[in-house]
This record gives structure tokens, C-alpha cells and sequence, in this order.
């Protein structure tokens, strides 16, 4: 098992943990977290090929991370909001309740 | 200074400004009105003398002044005028007659409203005759042909409230609009081939050789020649006018009008100017003389057509018991012996009786019209009766006037122009029937007159009118002496031994013949008076009828034939059969066809569109709508299905995201997706 | 001109890394680099908790002199030995752990927090050897440590398991976070100057003298200055000092989220606190006095380590002049200076910092337009967001919970 | 080498499993904090040292925080304390569906012929990062600053916004 493939196996499981997680949990917030989880895992992925690609790059792979974080923060941001303002319409915040956006 | 002829317009427009100025003087201002007009006639009357002296400086002389009306495109509309004796005498007795009829009318309109619209209609009147008269351009004359016949209209119908009145002034107006039809047609036609209306242009004037040469030898359809056609038609407005006898039936209506009217308009100059126009075209007519190819020439229709009036006028006013309605028929038969004349080519004796009879029927009439005033307006000659002792100056002209028109010998007027006229007739070549009927028309004409003489001046009065009648006040009987002894003076102007009127009128020196000469026909027409005045006197003036009941003797001798001539030859009733019934019936089609025909196409198209409207909404409500509903259901249905598979639920979405993904990557990785 | 200095390799200079060296030399090869790192950390520890004690005291003897007062002087001579007093005090008190408390965070909070501002030393150059790590991207790891900071405070303030202190932990976190914006900002300019992110980068962009008198010090550039001043205020806000106090002050919600912490773990709490102070000086003296570099050529002799903590003990004394000096903000002055104020003067700072980098080549008389708009333009903002603070204050309006 | 990574992966790994399945809330985000350390953590051991320490700074320093302030401001009562009686087969169908996914994924990974270059990872210092950012992926960096921008200002007037009726902010 050579090291990038025991990185991608790391952050297979920790993406599937997060999805597991979203799944799992009725709390908006910890699906959310779930999300965030799926997404480093992601960038785990990036960092892991930057580390171990051949042709040694430039740091795109840093500079993708590095975007994604921002991404993800400002993602974060706008979740918790809604997730605010849902709970100020709802009182509560299961996502089982949030079923308003229906056909 | 230019010659008298550029001034010749002042003479119409003299009583055309009294018109104007009677018309806008205020109602009540009666002296202005009528003293306008006596004023414009006698200045009309001295200037036309002027004229008729510079006329006759140069007999033979058309002098003509044309100027340019308006010009249309390329061609102009010339009108002009002209001097020659001919237009220089009709001046003359037009406005003589004029004058002297405007002074009778103050006496007799004395008592009368509408004293002032009565004489700025005469002034209009005369103002047009006087335009017709003096015109050189056809045109010219149509305009004033036409206004002729609206001031006759307006003055028939003068006493509008009365409904006799204004059926007769529209009987008269419609049918003499009937004749200028044709005398339209004729001028339009010689227009579009000769090019010019004006009767003597410097050498291209219609009347002039060059015209005339070309026209003469262009054939109109069926033989006729042209000159013939145009003529014709021509004569057709001139019948019209002058009452020949296709068209004479508003003639005797017209005596509905005030009795001036009558004598001015239907007695001297309106129903002339039928008589002046062909003798003023007279080489027109008389173009198609020289082919002999022609099947007709125009001069022997006018004959024919005048010799039929003559004798028609005279046998219907023996017959007539109306004062002015015997005057209006003796009227019509002098214009068919004038006619006659023209017909059998001498339009110099035509103009020379036209003349003569202008002065003594002008007589007639205003003695009539002071009888009819003196009788408070009694017309009837049954009524009247021993006038002769109660006005004695009225019998006096009355007489000369009967004697004038019967055509005394020697000392009348009215025997030397109806000599004249015979004598012109026995020359005349193609037939002498014409001869034949003049010297009927002789004695029926002495006969008729004697019979109105006795009726009316001898014997006892018949009516209570007839007895109170005064005589007429100095200012109506003036002008009858004045035309009496224009009555007696002017036949010597034109005796054969002195034919001064005649020369003066041809143009050309005529040569005096002995008094006698052609002693024959003379002395039948001579013998055939005293036997037309010996039986109407035996008749009536013997045993003049007792009372207004008594039958009449002519009645009694023969009842059916003066029953059928009391009838006026029962003419208004063909006419009125004939013309009326076919004027209905074409009327009548013309209504079906627009009811039925027209309208129903309409109707038919209105149901059309309301059919097809009904047919839209029809298949819009039934076909589209339905269609359209359906589908739109169909789709809404197909969309609530997909929509229900959004149930909202994340954590369902993230569910099958994942397991979707699961399957697509069993497959790449079991399909052997490389 | 700027006369470049000669790199002064006398014996005091080198001496720590061969004191260090020398202690190493006994183990064998693969054993000494950790040996290495360990004996600095020791070192450090040993450096900053001496500095620690004597800082508390004098901060107590300077707040007693300012208020003319004489200060702790009974315990040793002249009050020395009184940190070691305290140090008892604090061991031998009792450490209550309220029941309902998550005893696992309630312990967790002080160690996570002391932790944290320890690791910001690691970066921090004390002199031309002294630097415990070289890392590229050293000022970044400074403030990602320091920022760790505030996850402790949260967890101390949630584990006590009252609602006093959750509510002083929220304040606190509320005045930590505000200030983390200005004080990460003002250090943009001198990076932009640097043109490195590591500190001993930075340090040596800021050697040599103009003029043979002037130390190219950041401080003495107008971008500079500014940012010196916001960095300090920011710092003072970081680590709860004076005018920002409010977390444990004894005005407000009795000691904040500390209310439930006693005797070691209030200690630790303390020492963190200090530390950040230190960490913040520290770091300050790098970014804009300089580093470890001497005020004058002519005092290059000296050793490095020497200048550093001169202008380090100057920052600390100031910090406690101004905690004597400065009374207390209340908590929407301090958010409204934070976000009203310090943030757009810090975006302003960099403008100016690219502008003065940017007309860098400018020569003679321009050198002074340069000098004027800079100045202009650090001063402006600062004088008319000040006007702008207390203008419009509508009236307080009290809504109880 | 392997074994630090091993332990940073099951470190991590370990972190969020027990994030996920903890009740309270706030437990499981300081457990995922923890897990974000651990990512940091690997990212140092890759030597990408600018993308650890940005990590720890915007998700152990700001996002936890702000996922902190969520949690509190969303906690009405203990409601949801209790396991409701739905989630138990829901835990279920989502840890078979993670295992699903991990299976597949790793089935991938481990078939895929990916070649592993020992040599030492390129080391990427921050000038040439900054080399990058500021050259080939300016635009995008400016397009991140706006994103920042309007999602933070977006979910301050979100949150900050009054809502329908604030009953328990009033009483």
C-alpha cells in the first residue's frame, strides 16, 4: 500500500464518515458539519496528489486548498445563517421539519 | 376710343344693378325698388339706341368684342359681344317694351306686398333677356337663356301661396328645362367640332364660312348632316322656349302669374327669344340647304313644326273662355307663324313679325290687364260684358290692338309682317302646305278675335264686377296708347314698297316692289279676314249672350268639337298619360330594384358575416377551447407527478445521491469502465 | 545612504547556540536534533515563566508607585520574593470543580489555552541565532496559534456550566474576535515591506541605518507607524489587558468565564494571559522595532538578544502604563472602536503601505511629496473616523433579558 | 513515515466517527474541531505548511466558532435529547449507506494502478505561492474576496434580520 494510497483511503473514510454523519444526524448544524467533513475530505484528496504527484507542480494543489477553504468558510457562514433564520421561523431546527421547499 | 360694341355689356348690367339694389333695399322701401328699375330700363333703352344708330351706320357689319372668360389648361372659355341690326332692334324693342310694361306694373302692383321683390325680378328678368340678346358667344346666351327661364319661374310663381301658381311655374320651368336639354346637347356637340362657341371670332367664329365648311360636310349618324343634327337640337331648346308645339302646354299656365309678367315674358320677349336664337344661327340652319343627298333639312322640320302650332293655337283659342288663356293661345299661333317663317327661310319677316306682334300683343295683354284690374281680378269672358261703354280708352287700344293682331289691311302692323310671312311662305319651294295653313291660321285668328272683342266690350254686363269696372287710372292707360301707336306706326317700316326695317336687317339693299305686287295673295288674305271678323261678329256681336249661363253660340253649333278644343286638345292628359305614367313606372323599378335587388344583396351579405361569426365562435368554443383544455390538463397532471418526487426531505436527496453514486460507481468499476 | 552592518560574531553573540551545542555534543547523532529542540523549549519556558513572575510584580509595584503607593514590600526584599508568595498561594488553594460542570472541559479549558500561547513563541526571533523555528510562513502560524486562544475561552466559559460565565465567555469571544481582524491587517504592511512572511525575514528587511543615524526600523515609515499602533491596541485587546479588560473585570460578571476556576487552574489562566502579552510584545518588536537589531551602528557590539529584550521589557512596561492609565471600555464601545474603527483604518494602512511601496523610486524634493501624502493619509482616516465614533449616539437602551 | 500519517488518519478518523455519533451537540462540534486539527495535521505532514496553518486559522479559529454561536442561539429545550424514535433505522440506513460509499471508494483506490513517487513532496514556499495566487489564479482570488464578501454580508442581514416575531426576545 504505498503512502498516496493509504491518503486516499483516509480520506475515503473520512468522507464517508461525514456522509454517515449527514445522514445520520436530524440536527441542521451536524448536517451541515457533515457537509464541511465531506469537503476536506476533499481537499485531503488535493493535498494528497500535490504531495505525491511526479511532475512536482507549482503549488496548484496549495493554492485549490487554499481556495476551497475560503469557499467552504463563506459556505459555513451562509449555512449557519439560514440555519438561524429557519430556527426563528420554526423554533426548531430538525431538518425532518424543514420540509417547506416541497413540490 | 374703343368702339361702342366693348360697351355693349353696360346694357344688361343696368337691370341687373336695379335687381341688386331692389333685392338688398330693405322690405318696406317700395319707391326705391320700383323707380331702380325704371331708371335701369330707360338708360338701358337710350343706350340701346345709341347702338341701334351705330348698328345701322354699318348694316352689313358683325362688330364683336371677345374676351377670355377663365382659361382651362391649354384651351380658354371665350365669351363676347356683338352689334348688328338684328341684336340692335331686339335692344331696342326689349327695353321700349320693358319700360313701358314697368310703368303699367306701378298702377296694376299698386296694392300688392311684395311690390318690391316684384320689380328687382322684373329688372333681373330684363337684365337677362338683354344678356341673350347682346351675347356673341352661345355660351354666353345659354347663361343668359337660363337665368331667363329662372326670373319666368319666379314670376309665374309671384303669388306663391297660391297652389295654381306654383304648379304652374313648375310645369313651365320643367318643360322648357326639357327643350334646353336638347339645346345643351347641340351646343356642347358644335363645341367639341368646331372648337369655339363664338358665333363671330375674326374668321373661326362657328357661324363664320371656314367653320361652317367643314361642318356641312361631316355626316352624324342615320344621313343626317351634321349641321342638320346641331341645328335640330338647337331648335329643340328654341321650342322649348318660344311654346312650339311639342312644348307649348305651360304657356297658357303661365297666365297664372301677374298679368305684366305675362305680357312682358310670355308676350313680348321670353318666349321671342326661341324665335331670335334661330334667326340669330340662321346660317347654321340654313348650312345643309345645299346637299341635296340629305334626307332632311333642319328648316323644313322648323316649318312643319310651326305651321301645326299656328293652326293648333288659333282653333284652341276660339274655343277658350279665359280672357288671358284665348291671349296666351293667340300667342303661341303668332310664334308658329313666325316659325313658319323661319322655316320657309325668311328670318327677316320672322324678326320683322317677332317685332310687330311684340308691340300689339304687349297691348292685348295690358288692356286685359287693366279690364282684369278694373273687374277686381274676374277673368272669365262669360262674366264680363259691356265693358266697351265703362272704360272707354282700354276698348279704344283693345280694339287696335284685336285689329293689329287679325291683320287689318293697310293701316296695321300686324297685316303687313303676316304678308310678308305669307308671302315668303308662297315662295318657299318643297311644298305649300305651309301657305295653306297660314291662311287658315287668318281666319281662325280674326274669328277668335272679334269673339273676345264682342264677349268682353259689347253687350250687357254679366257679373257684378263687370258692372262696377271704372277705368284703369292714367298711369296704366298711358302705356296702352303708347303701344297702340307703336301697333299702328311700325308696320310701315316694313312695307314691301319701303322695305327700310328689312334692308336694315339683311344687310343687304332688298328691292321695293309696287305695293301690290302679287296683287293674288294679297287680296285672299285680305278677303279672308272679313270672313274670319263678318262670322265672329255675326256670331257674337249681333246677339251678344244675355247672361253668363247662355251656352255659347260656336257651342251649340258644333258641342263635342268645341268640348275637345275647350280641352286644349286634351294634350296635358296625353302628356300627363304618357310622360307621367312612364316617369312612375321608372320610378317605381328603380324603387324595387333598390329594395330587392340591392338591398337584398346587402341584407344577404349581413346575414353572410353574422353566420360566419356565429360559425367562429361555434368551432373557437367548441373545437379550440376543449382542445386546448385538455392538454393543458394533461400537462399539469404529468408536472403534480414529477413535483410529488420532491418531497422536501434532505436527508431523502442526500439518500439517494449517495446510493445513485454507489450503483454509477459499481458500474465503472465492474463494467470495466476503462 | 544606508550603511549595512557588519554581522557581529563576537563571543556573547554565539554564545547561547554554544551553550546549547555543547549540551547536545553528549548524545549520539540521531538522538541530537531532538535534543536540540528540546533544550530550547526548556530554555523558553524556563525564560518566559521567570519573566512571568517578575512581570506580575512589577506590574503590582508599578500600578502602587503610579498610584503613589509603595506596592508589595513585605515579602523578601523590597517585595521580590512576592511571586514566589503568589506561586504558593495559588498550589496550595483547593481546586473546586463545580458538579454539574463537564469535569473532562473544565480541565481541558486552561491546558488547551496554555498550549496555544505557548506555541506562539516558537516563531518569535530573539536574536540573530536564537530563533526556535524557522518556518516560511512563520507570522501566519503565529496567528493561527494564537487564535486557538479562543476555542479554550469558549470551552472554560461552557463547561463551568453557569450561566454568568457562558454569557462572559460569549463577551470575550465577541472582543477576541473583533480584535483578531485588525490586528491580522496591520501586519499586512510590513509583509508588504518584507516581502516575507517568515520573521527573520522581516527582521533582516529591517537592517542597515539611513543616514548612518536612523535605524530602517518599519516603525519610522508612516504605513508603518500606523500599523505599529493598531497592532498594539489590537494586542492589548487579544490578551485582555486594561482598557479591554472586560472579561474578568471586577465591574462586570465577577472574573468572567473564570468565575468557576480556582486555585492552579486560575493560575494557569493567569500565565496565559501573560504569555499572550508577552507572545503580542514579542512579535511587535519583531514586525516594527527591528528585531534584534541595534538602535545604531555603532552599538552593533552589543549582542543581539540584548536589543530585543530592551524593546521587549519597553513594550510590557508600556502595556502595564497603559493598564494604570486607561479606564475600562464597556462592551459596545469597545465592539463599535473595534468594527467602527480599527478595521477601516487598518484597510486604510494598507493603502497607504502600497502606495508608499509603490513610489518607492521617487528621488529629492518628490522623497517630501511622498513623506506629506503618506503621512496625509495615515493621519486623515484616523482623525475623521475618531470625529465619526461618539457622533450619533442615540440614547442606551437597556433591554433586560 | 507511514505510521505518523496512519495515526494522524485514524486520529482524525476517530474524531469524527465520535463527532457524528455523540448526542450533545456541542461535545460533537468540539470532537469535529479536534478532527479539524488532525487534517491540519496531515496537511503539515504533506508539507504544504501554509494550507495546515490556514486551516487551523479559519476552521479551528473562526468556523467552530461560529458553529458554536449557532448551536447556542438554536437551543431551545432538550427536545431533541432523547433519540427520536425515528433515527434509530435512520443511523442505520446511514451508516450502511457510508459503508456503502467507503466500500466502493476504497475498492477504487485499491485497484487503481496509481504510482507512487517516493521522492520527497516538492516543497512549496509561501513567495511562490504567493507567486501563483497573484499570477495565474488572480481572477479567481479576486472572485473569492467578492464570494467572501457578499456571503458574510449576506448571512449578517440573514441572521441579523428581524424575524416574523421574536416572542422570546421581547418577554
Amino acid at each position: 500500500m504505498s503512502p498516496l494510497q493509504l491518503c486516499l483511503a483516509f480520506s475515503s473514510a473520512l468522507f464517508a464518515v461525514g456522509l454517515a454523519g449527514a445522514l445520520a444526524r436530524s440536527n441542521s448544524i451536524l448536517v451541515l458539519l457533515g457537509i464541511e467533513l465531506m469537503l476536506n475530505a476533499a481537499n485531503l484528496n488535493l493535498i494528497a496528489f500535490w504531495r505525491f504527484s511526479p511532475h512536482g507542480s507549482p503549488a496548484t494543489g496549495v493554492v485549490f486548498v487554499v481556495f476551497a477553504i475560503a469557499v467552504a468558510a463563506a459556505e459555513t457562514a451562509v449555512g449557519l445563517a439560514l440555519v438561524i433564520s429557519i430556527y426563528r421561523h420554526q423554533q426548531d431546527i430538525r431538518l425532518e421539519e424543514a420540509t417547506r421547499l416541497k413540490g | 376710343m374703343e368702339p361702342l360694341v366693348a360697351y355693349l355689356w353696360i346694357i344688361p348690367a343696368l337691370p341687373l344693378a336695379a335687381a341688386a339694389v331692389g333685392a338688398a333695399a330693405p322690405r318696406g322701401s317700395r319707391r326705391l325698388a320700383s323707380g331702380a328699375a325704371i331708371a335701369a330700363m330707360a338708360g338701358a333703352l337710350a343706350l340701346s339706341s345709341v347702338a341701334l344708330k351705330y348698328a345701322l351706320a354699318a348694316p352689313s357689319a358683325h362688330q364683336f368684342c371677345n374676351f377670355t372668360w377663365f382659361d382651362l389648361g391649354n384651351g380658354a372659355v371665350r365669351l363676347g359681344w356683338l352689334l348688328d341690326p338684328l341684336n340692335a332692334f331686339m335692344c331696342v324693342m326689349v327695353s321700349l317694351v320693358g319700360l313701358l310694361i314697368f310703368i303699367f306694373s306701378l298702377g296694376y302692383m299698386e296694392d300688392d306686398e311684395n311690390f318690391k321683390r316684384f320689380f328687382w325680378l322684373m329688372s333681373l328678368f330684363a337684365a337677362a333677356m338683354l344678356c341673350v340678346v347682346v351675347s356673341n358667344s352661345l355660351l354666353l346666351l345659354f347663361i343668359g337663356w337660363e337665368l331667363v327661364g329662372l326670373a319666368s319661374y319666379l314670376l309665374i310663381g309671384f303669388w306663391f301661396h297660391r297652389p295654381a301658381a306654383a304648379a304652374a311655374a313648375k310645369k313651365a320651368f320643367i318643360t322648357t328645362r326639357i327643350g334646353d336639354l336638347g339645346f345643351l346637347l347641340g351646343l356642347v356637340w358644335l363645341y367639341d367640332t368646331t372648337g369655339s362657341l363664338l358665333l363671330y371670332d375674326g374668321g373661326n367664329g362657328f357661324l363664320e364660312a371656314h367653320a361652317l365648311g367643314d361642318l356641312a360636310t361631316q355626316v352624324a349618324a342615320g344621313g343626317l348632316a351634321a349641321t342638320t343634327a346641331i341645328s335640330l337640337l338647337i331648335f329643340c331648346g328654341a321650342a322649348g322656349k318660344s311654346g312650339q308645339f311639342p312644348l307649348h302646354v305651360w304657356l297658357p299656365d303661365a297666365m297664372e302669374g301677374p298679368t305684366p309678367v305675362s305680357a312682358l315674358i310670355h308676350a313680348a320677349t321670353m318666349v321671342a327669344a326661341g324665335v331670335f336664337l334661330v334667326a340669330r344661327v340662321f346660317p347654321l340652319f340654313s348650312a345643309d340647304q345645299g346637299l341635296p343627298a340629305a334626307t332632311l333639312h333642319a328648316l323644313t322640320v322648323v316649318a312643319a313644326i310651326g305651321a301645326i302650332t299656328a293652326l293648333m293655337g288659333a282653333a284652341i283659342a276660339a274655343a277658350q273662355s279665359d280672357l288671358k288663356r284665348i291671349l296666351a293661345f293667340s300667342t303661341v299661333s303668332q310664334l308658329g307663324y313666325m316659325m313658319l317663317a323661319l322655316g320657309v327661310g325668311s328670318w327677316v319677316a320672322a324678326i320683322f313679325h317677332l317685332l310687330t306682334h311684340a308691340f300689339f300683343k304687349a297691348l292685348l295683354f295690358l288692356a286685359a290687364g287693366s279690364v282684369i284690374h278694373a273687374a277686381h281680378h274676374v277673368q272669365d269672358i262669360r262674366e264680363l260684358g259691356g265693358l266697351g261703354a265703362r272704360m272707354r280708352t282700354t276698348f279704344a287700344t283693345f280694339a287696335v290692338g284685336m285689329m293689329a293682331l287679325s291683320g287689318v289691311p293697310f293701316v296695321f302692323s300686324g297685316f303687313w309682317s303676316k304678308e310678308a310671312i305669307l308671302h315668303a311662305a308662297s315662295e318657299w319651294g318643297p311644298s305649300s302646305l305651309p301657305l295653306y295653313a297660314g291662311l287658315a291660321g287668318v281666319v281662325l285668328t280674326a274669328f277668335y278675335m272679334t269673339r273676345l272683342l264682342c264677349e268682353v266690350f259689347w253687350g250687357p254686363p254679366r257679373s257684378p264686377a263687370a258692372s262696377h269696372a271704372r277705368e284703369s287710372p292714367a298711369v296704366m292707360t298711358a302705356p296702352l296708347v303708347v303701344l297702340a301707336a307703336g301697333a299702328v306706326g311700325l308696320g310701315f317700316l316694313g312695307t314691301p314698297a319701303w322695305p327700310w326695317l328689312q334692308s336694315r336687317l339683311a344687310g343687304a339693299e332688298i328691292p321695293a316692289r309696287p305695293l301690290l305686287d302679287g296683287g293674288a295673295l294679297m287680296a285672299v288674305s285680305i278677303i279672308l279676314v272679313a270672313v274670319g271678323l263678318g262670322s265672329g261678329w255675326a256670331l257674337y256681336g249681333r246677339r251678344p249672350r244675355a247672361s253668363a249661363a247662355a251656352p255659347d253660340p260656336l257651342q251649340s253649333a258644333a258641342p263635342r268639337l268645341f268640348a275637345f278644343l275647350g280641352a286644349r286638345m286634351k294634350l296635358d292628359e296625353l302628356y300627363a298619360a304618357t310622360v307621367g305614367r312612364l316617369n312612375t313606372f321608372a320610378a317605381a323599378l328603380a324603387d324595387i330594384l333598390d329594395r330587392w335587388v340591392w338591398g337584398g344583396a346587402v341584407g344577404l351579405l349581413a346575414r353572410l358575416g353574422e353566420f360566419a361569426g356565429l360559425l367562429n365562435r361555434e368551432v373557437d368554443e367548441v373545437g379550440l377551447n376543449t382542445g386546448f383544455d385538455t392538454v393543458s390538463e394533461e400537462i399539469r397532471r404529468t408536472g403534480q407527478a414529477y413535483s410529488r418526487a420532491q418531497t422536501g426531505e434532505a436527508h431523502g436527496y442526500l439518500r439517494t445521491l449517495a446510493l445513485a453514486f454507489v450503483v454509477l460507481a459499481l458500474l465503472v468499476l465492474l463494467g470495466g469502465g476503462r | 545612504m544606508s550603511t549595512a552592518a557588519t554581522p557581529n560574531e563576537s563571543i556573547l553573540e554565539r554564545a547561547p547556540v554554544l551553550a546549547r551545542d555543547w549540551l547536545t555534543g553528549f548524545l549520539p547523532e540521531p538522538a541530537r536534533w531532538l535534543a536540540n529542540s528540546l533544550v530550547v523549549i526548556v530554555a523558553i519556558l524556563l525564560v518566559f515563566a521567570t519573566v512571568f513572575a517578575a512581570l506580575t510584580l512589577a506590574e503590582r509595584k508599578i500600578l502602587g508607585r503610579v498610584q503613589n503607593r509603595p506596592g508589595p514590600n513585605r515579602v523578601g526584599w523590597f517585595g521580590l520574593l512576592q511571586p514566589v508568595a503568589d506561586g504558593v498561594k495559588m498550589l496550595i488553594k483547593e481546586d473546586i470543580v463545580p458538579r454539574a460542570a463537564n469535569p473532562v472541559l473544565h480541565f481541558l479549558a486552561p491546558v488547551v489555552l496554555l498550549a496555544a500561547s505557548i506555541m506562539t513563541f516558537a516563531v518569535i526571533p530573539y536574536g540573530r541565532h536564537l530563533v526556535p523555528v524557522e518556518l516560511d510562513a512563520a507570522l501566519l502560524y503565529f496567528f493561527a496559534a494564537g487564535s486557538a486562544t479562543e476555542l479554550a475561552v469558549f470551552m472554560a466559559g461552557w463547561a463551568s456550566h453557569n450561566k454568568y460565565s457562558l454569557l462572559a465567555a460569549m463577551r470575550a469571544l465577541a472582543q477576541l474576535i473583533s480584535y483578531e481582524l485588525p490586528l491580522l491587517l496591520s501586519t499586512v504592511p510590513v509583509v508588504l515591506a518584507a516581502g516575507t512572511l517568515s520573521a527573520t525575514g522581516i527582521v533582516a528587511a529591517q537592517s542597515g541605518w539611513k543616514w548612518g543615524v536612523v535605524p530602517h526600523w518599519l516603525v519610522f515609515t508612516p504605513c508603518g507607524a500606523a500599523g505599529f499602533a493598531i497592532f498594539m491596541v489590537s494586542a492589548l485587546a487579544e490578551s485582555n489587558r486594561s482598557p479591554f479588560d472586560l472579561p474578568e473585570a471586577e465591574s462586570e460578571l465577577i472574573a468572567g468565564h473564570l468565575t468557576e476556576y480556582s486555585g492552579f487552574k486560575y493560575a494557569l489562566f493567569f500565565m496565559a494571559e501573560y504569555f499572550g502579552m508577552c507572545a503580542a510584545s514579542g512579535m511587535a518588536v519583531t514586525l516594527f522595532l527591528g528585531g534584534w537589531h541595534a538602535p545604531l551602528p555603532v552599538l552593533e557590539a552589543v549582542p543581539s538578544y540584548v536589543w530585543f529584550s530592551a524593546k521587549f521589557l519597553a513594550l510590557l512596561l508600556g502595556f502595564i502604563w497603559i493598564r494604570a492609565t486607561m479606564p475600562r471600555l464597556r462592551i459596545d464601545q469597545l465592539t463599535r472602536l473595534a468594527w467602527k474603527f480599527m478595521v477601516p483604518l487598518a484597510l486604510v494602512n494598507i493603502g497607504t503601505a502600497a502606495f508608499w511601496s509603490l513610489t518607492f523610486p521617487w528621488a529629492g524634493p518628490l522623497q517630501l511629496v511622498r513623506w506629506a501624502v503618506a503621512l496625509g493619509m495615515a493621519a486623515g482616516p484616523f482623525v475623521l473616523l475618531g470625529r465619526g465614533l461618539s457622533s450619533g449616539l442615540g440614547p442606551r437602551t437597556y433591554r433586560y433579558a | 513515515m507511514n505510521t505518523v500519517l496512519i495515526l494522524i488518519a485514524l486520529a482524525t478518523i476517530g474524531a469524527a466517527a465520535a463527532a457524528m455519533s455523540r448526542p450533545s451537540l456541542l461535545n460533537c462540534v468540539l470532537l469535529l474541531t479536534l478532527s479539524w486539527t488532525g487534517i491540519a495535521a496531515f496537511y503539515l505532514w504533506a508539507g504544504a505548511e501554509f494550507a495546515a496553518f490556514a486551516q487551523v486559522l479559519i476552521y479551528v479559529g473562526a468556523i467552530s466558532m461560529a458553529v458554536m454561536f449557532a448551536v447556542l442561539l438554536t437551543r431551545r429545550g432538550r427536545r431533541d435529547f432523547p433519540p427520536r424514535k425515528g433515527s434509530r433505522s435512520r443511523a442505520a440506513y446511514a451508516v450502511l449507506a457510508g459503508a456503502a460509499v467507503a466500500g466502493v471508494l476504497l475498492a477504487a483506490v485499491a485497484r487503481s494502478p496509481l504510482a507512487a513517487s517516493p521522492a520527497p513532496g516538492p516543497a512549496s514556499t509561501v513567495r511562490e505561492l504567493g507567486g501563483q495566487l497573484m499570477g495565474p489564479h488572480a481572477a479567481a482570488l479576486l472572485v473569492v474576496g467578492v464570494l467572501l464578501t457578499v456571503a458574510l454580508i449576506g448571512a449578517v442581514v440573514l441572521a441579523a434580520g428581524a424575524g416574523p416575531e421574536k416572542p422570546e426576545a421581547t418577554r
